[in-house]
């Protein structure tokens, strides 16, 4: 993208909408890039997001949710976003349909740190909506012979109730597979629930898993990180091990507006990936 | 090459610069001076200490269109605004404001991603640097001197002006401003005296003190670091503040901008708007979170930002000492006293 | 082409919006330039949609209301009034004729009223002339 | 002739000094050295040793009642006010944002203040042209007698005698240099919303860019809100980068208030504001 304006998003179709929750309110939403070469020039790895562009609305930041290793298209999982902020751009594509165009722009931000995961036992730790640059890493290091690159793989998954956990087929089909530690949890079962019970940090508590030559990836909400930090101290993670993404207001995303300058970093650029280690150098404004 | 004119006759030249392109010049307007595009060339006036807004304004006004849309209408049908721009002609910019383009440079098209805006319309332009008068005396908010610039400095510049009684002395510094002197046969050779007094001139400008002794730059971002988290210091110094956006409106450096979809009868512009980190909803995210709620965590983020982040992130203290967001500040909120009291702040203890 | 103009009228739902009503059903004969929205009381017009009317190309806004007194909510259409009163000095200052902003009090009951105040109003609107102070150019 | 500066000072400092030391008040909201002489700050001292730092001239224009919503409800506050800006405090204990018990009024009774952009004398061009604060628990000085008495709309005569083209062409201009900094709303001691109108973005009110239709939008609509409000302190021009007169427009309607309504903006802590208040026999004929 050297010699293409920044600015200005590519065209792409929906293809596809999969409404994920019970309560409506998060969907993944399936592009497909109108030009071969915009879709060529897409080269984006697991953690990186892209600025979802509609004409009239505006851009929001979405991690992309969808991993490299699935060809011909990308895919992201958006919450609609109002609670406090009118979230025009995620209610604008709550109400879209399959068939339609709009933009995208990207990809952007830094990745998972892949190449420092590799050889490593993986603890990948999501809460709730946060959980889809993780789908995107789980997706991206299970497929095929990527596998063998990397040590064994825990994941614990938590949602504040079965109806609300996201991917829930592909949740069945990483649970068939050996080579994954699968605890996917909730906060409160219903009748039909056969899973556990319980919140994350005291799953992972239980899970224990090892921290020898481990790393950990957390994203979820603010209240989960907090409670399930301890954990990682506990089980005796360094910092420099546990790795999250940043959510800040992000605008331009190319680290030209200023918006989500953090110390001397910019979110949009130098991030959405930090490790903790890294967070302790910044100012504590996010 | 040094070239000059009687100032005098100064409309004449302008008439010559707004036939090769535009002509960007200090105005007089009811609240002061500003750059505009001049129409008129008996507008241009020199008779400016220095503008109210600072003359990024050229590179990166408050609105850049990127792209017209109708709604209902698909994105294929959506058209980027190309800039087709003629030579722009900048005149009289304050060699202080010089300076801030180059630190803008670094931001916008020296590291990561290159703004094509800016980028465009800092190549379409030709810089005349406009030297203080050092007769006359400093205004009380200036602090360039601080920062190492010189009233008379001509680096930035692509020719640079000096005046000299009733003569303005032009001085090529670069091949482009060499260029556009050499077609400029209106002006006459100077003479050697004026060449002489030209160079004094510009030796005289690094004497010519603004309000504040010299401070070490490098030494500030390692005091900010220290006083970050003194959250008693930050709101001592913002009590005053009302959290307007004057200071960085006015700011030659500060380049925060929004990205807004304008429309109006089902057509529309997509485009930037300067925006400022001092405004209540700049960080307020679509979740309701906001990471900057109180009055001192915007000013701390606007002076760590110029005194800290830019020399940790581009080397370089984003400010050049204009004292435009002191002068326009509603509460005369001074940002180089704070600078002075955060350099202070390890004998700082306040309960 | 004789000047059509565009007359943005905001009625209150109990009194002139059903006096709007009776109008048509009774088939009085008014002019076609006037749109109606219609809002649950006049004292829920934010001034700004006057503003934005105009703004938006309307040659003269109308705001109907019960009659004081007769308030469904009691008191909406004093506070209205009040309001409203501001409004009209304010496009007065601004430089926008008075002549284009009108508040009527016209009741569920008058049919008649309403006719004859939108056809008035649309006559001294044409004499008016398009209003282009405040139209934002499209 | 102008007031005794120096002996405000003094006062002010020894008043405010003892409401401190006493823990009548947690914070004193007055003036203090700024840049130089010409620029004096608003300036908070919380402990009696801060009180030395507070100084008072003709340059203290600043109208403190915009800090009091800053601190959460109950605070105990002392607040130096000159006549507008006690009239500012008036109207939102009105508007009950503040309560009358947790403020302590430290009237100044004062002429001859000077905008330092332009060293001309505000008294009554652009603010309310009172000398003496409406409402005080220490007067700081001693009352102004015998200076003229100005009215405060007499500035009004020249734009009311402007034809409506000739008005409408005057505050074209004038908001069309608008760059929408917002220093108006923020100096304003009335302006407290949160959002604010045109940061809205359901619906959008006016756009962002400083375009003539946003710029026109957010200033009628300011206006409009503080209708009834507006006490007339002008600190909305002087914080103005661009010296945009907003002052006129707000005297303008602050009048026709008066006139509609009988009744100025905080005059009485009794009062209802003006817009939030009605008469069962308002007349009719101000709609026309």
């Amino acid at each position: 993208m050297t010699n293409k304006n920044p600015y200005i998003p590519m065209p792409v179709k929906i293809s596809r909408i999969i409404d994920e929750v019970d309560t409506h309110d998060i969907k993944t939403f399936r592009f497909e890039f109108l030009n071969k070469e915009d879709e060529a020039g897409f080269k984006y790895l697991p953690g990186q997001f892209g600025e979802l562009s509609i004409y009239g609305k505006g851009e929001s930041p979405i991690g992309i949710a969808s991993s490299p290793t699935q060809k011909g298209y990308v895919e992201f999982t958006v919450q609609r976003a109002g609670a406090v902020v009118p979230g025009m751009v995620t209610s604008a594509l709550h109400e879209m349909e399959e068939g339609a165009l709009m933009g995208i722009r990207g990809p952007l931000g830094k990745s998972w740190p892949l190449e420092y995961l590799e050889g490593k036992n993986i603890v990948i730790v999501g809460g709730g909506f946060a959980f889809t640059t993780l789908r995107s890493l789980i997706n991206y290091m299970i497929y095929g012979k990527n596998r063998e690159r990397f040590g064994s793989i825990t994941i614990i998954y938590g949602a504040r109730n079965p109806g609300l956990l996201l991917y829930k087929d592909e949740l069945i089909e990483w649970g068939k597979r050996t080579d994954l530690n699968l605890n996917v949890t909730v906060d409160k079962a219903d009748a039909a629930w056969k899973g556990r019970e319980g919140f994350v940090p005291a799953v992972c508590k239980e899970v224990a898993p090892g921290k020898e030559n481990a790393v950990a990836v957390i994203c979820g909400p603010p209240v989960m990180i907090r409670f399930t930090l301890p954990v990682f101290f506990d089980l005796g993670f360094s910092k420099a091990n546990i790795i999250t993404s940043l959510e800040m207001r992000m605008k331009c995303g190319i680290g030209k507006c200023g918006r989500c300058n953090v110390g001397s970093k910019y979110v949009c650029t130098d991030g959405p990936v930090f490790s903790l280690a890294e967070l302790d150098n910044l100012t504590q404004e996010y | 090459m040094l070239k000059k004119t009687a100032i005098n006759k100064i409309s004449e030249l302008a008439a010559v610069l707004m036939e090769k392109g535009t002509l960007l010049a200090p105005v007089k307007e009811a609240a002061g001076f500003n750059f505009r595009e001049i129409s008129d060339a008996g507008q241009v006036n020199l008779h400016f200490h220095n503008t109210i807004i600072s003359p990024k304004s050229a590179f990166f006004p408050q609105m850049e269109d990127f792209v017209r849309y109708q709604t209902g209408k698909s994105i294929l049908e959506a058209a980027p605004v190309e800039l087709n721009l003629k030579p722009v002609f900048l005149f009289g910019v304050r060699p202080c404001d010089v300076k801030s383009f180059e630190i803008m440079d670094i931001h916008f098209s020296g590291t990561g991603a290159v703004d094509p805006y800016w980028k465009k319309r800092r190549e379409a332009a030709t810089i005349f640097g406009h030297a203080f008068d050092l007769n006359e005396a400093a205004d009380p908010a200036e602090f360039y001197h601080t920062l190492g610039i010189g009233a008379a400095d001509p680096q930035g510049s692509d020719i640079f002006m000096v005046t000299k009684d009733n003569d303005l002395l032009f001085k090529s510094i670069t091949p482009k401003g060499k260029k556009l002197l050499e077609e400029l046969t209106m002006l006459t050779e100077a003479s050697a005296g004026d060449r002489k007094y030209f160079e004094d001139y510009i030796a005289r400008g690094h004497d010519y003190k603004t309000r504040f002794a010299s401070v070490e730059p490098k030494a500030i971002a390692t005091e900010f670091e220290s006083i970050f988290d003194n959250r008693e210091f930050w709101k001592n110094v913002s009590n005053a503040c009302l959290s307007c956006g004057v200071c960085t409106f006015v700011c030659p450096t500060c380049y925060c901008f929004d990205i807004c979809d304008e429309t109006l009868f089902n057509k529309g512009t997509r485009r930037r708007v300067w925006d400022a980190c001092m405004f209540t909803d700049f960080t307020l995210e679509a979740s309701g979170h906001n990471p900057r709620t109180n009055v001192y965590q915007r000013l701390r983020q606007k002076i760590c930002h110029k005194y800290s982040f830019s020399i940790r992130k581009y080397g370089v203290i984003s400010c050049v000492g204009c004292g435009r967001c002191t002068r326009y500040c509603p509460v005369n909120i001074d940002i180089f006293s704070i600078v002075e009291q955060a350099v202070k702040a390890k004998w700082y203890k306040r309960l | 082409m004789s000047f059509e103009p565009k007359i943005l009228g905001i009625a209150c739902n109990w009194c002139t919006y059903t006096g709007a009503d009776l109008a048509g059903t009774t088939r009085l004969e008014y002019p076609q330039n006037l749109r109606v929205v219609r809002v649950m009381c006049s004292s829920r017009i934010n001034p700004s949609f006057i503003f934005r009317a105009f703004q938006l190309g309307a040659d003269g806004v109308l705001v109907g209301g019960c009659h004081p007194g007769d308030c469904h909510y009691n008191t909406g259409n004093l506070y209205a009034r009040r309001r409203l009163a501001v409004t009209r000095k304010i496009l007065e200052f601004a430089g926008i004729e008075p002549g284009r902003f009108r508040v009527e009090w016209i009741s569920a009951s008058e049919g008649n009223k309403f006719a004859e105040v939108v056809t008035e109003f649309t006559r001294q609107i044409k004499n008016l002339g398009p209003q282009n102070k405040f139209k934002i150019s499209q | 002739m102008t007031s005794s500066f120096k002996s405000i000072e003094e006062n002010l400092k020894a008043e405010a000094g003892k409401l401190l030391e006493s823990g009548r008040v947690e914070i004193v909201l007055a003036y203090g050295r700024g840049y130089d002489e010409n620029h004096p700050m608003p300036f908070v001292a919380k402990h009696p040793s801060d009180v030395a730092n507070m100084v008072f001239n003709e340059y203290c224009i600043h109208n403190l009642a915009r800090y009091l919503v800053r601190y959460p409800r109950g605070t105990k506050i002392a607040v130096a006010v000159k006549a507008a800006d006690c009239r500012a405090v008036i109207q939102l204990i009105q508007e009950e944002k503040i309560k009358r018990d947790d403020v302590v009024f430290l009237g100044i009774p004062v002429y001859g203040m000077k905008n330092p952009k332009t060293g001309e004398i505000i008294d009554s061009k652009t603010t309310c042209g009172m000398y003496n604060p409406v409402l005080y628990d220490v007067l700081l000085g001693e009352e102004v007698h015998g200076q003229k008495i100005v009215s405060p709309y007499d500035v009004l005569a020249d734009y009311e005698a402007m034809d409506k083209e000739a008005r409408w062409a005057f505050w074209k201009k004038e908001f069309d240099r608008c760059i929408r900094c917002y220093a108006c709303r923020k100096a304003c001691p009335m302006c407290y919303c949160d959002p604010c109108f045109i940061d809205q973005s359901k619906p959008r009110w006016g756009d962002k860019s400083p375009q003539s239709h946003g710029n026109l939008m957010y200033h009628l609509t300011r206006f409009h809100h503080l209708a009834g409000r507006c006490i007339d302190c002008g600190e909305c021009s002087r914080a103005c980068p661009v010296d945009i007169p907003l002052y006129l427009f707000h005297k303008k309607v602050a009048k026709e208030c008066e006139e509609m309504f009988g009744q100025a903006a905080g005059m009485s802590i009794d009062d209802k504001p003006a817009l939030v208040n009605f008469r069962v026999d308002d007349s009719d004929k101000i709609l026309e």
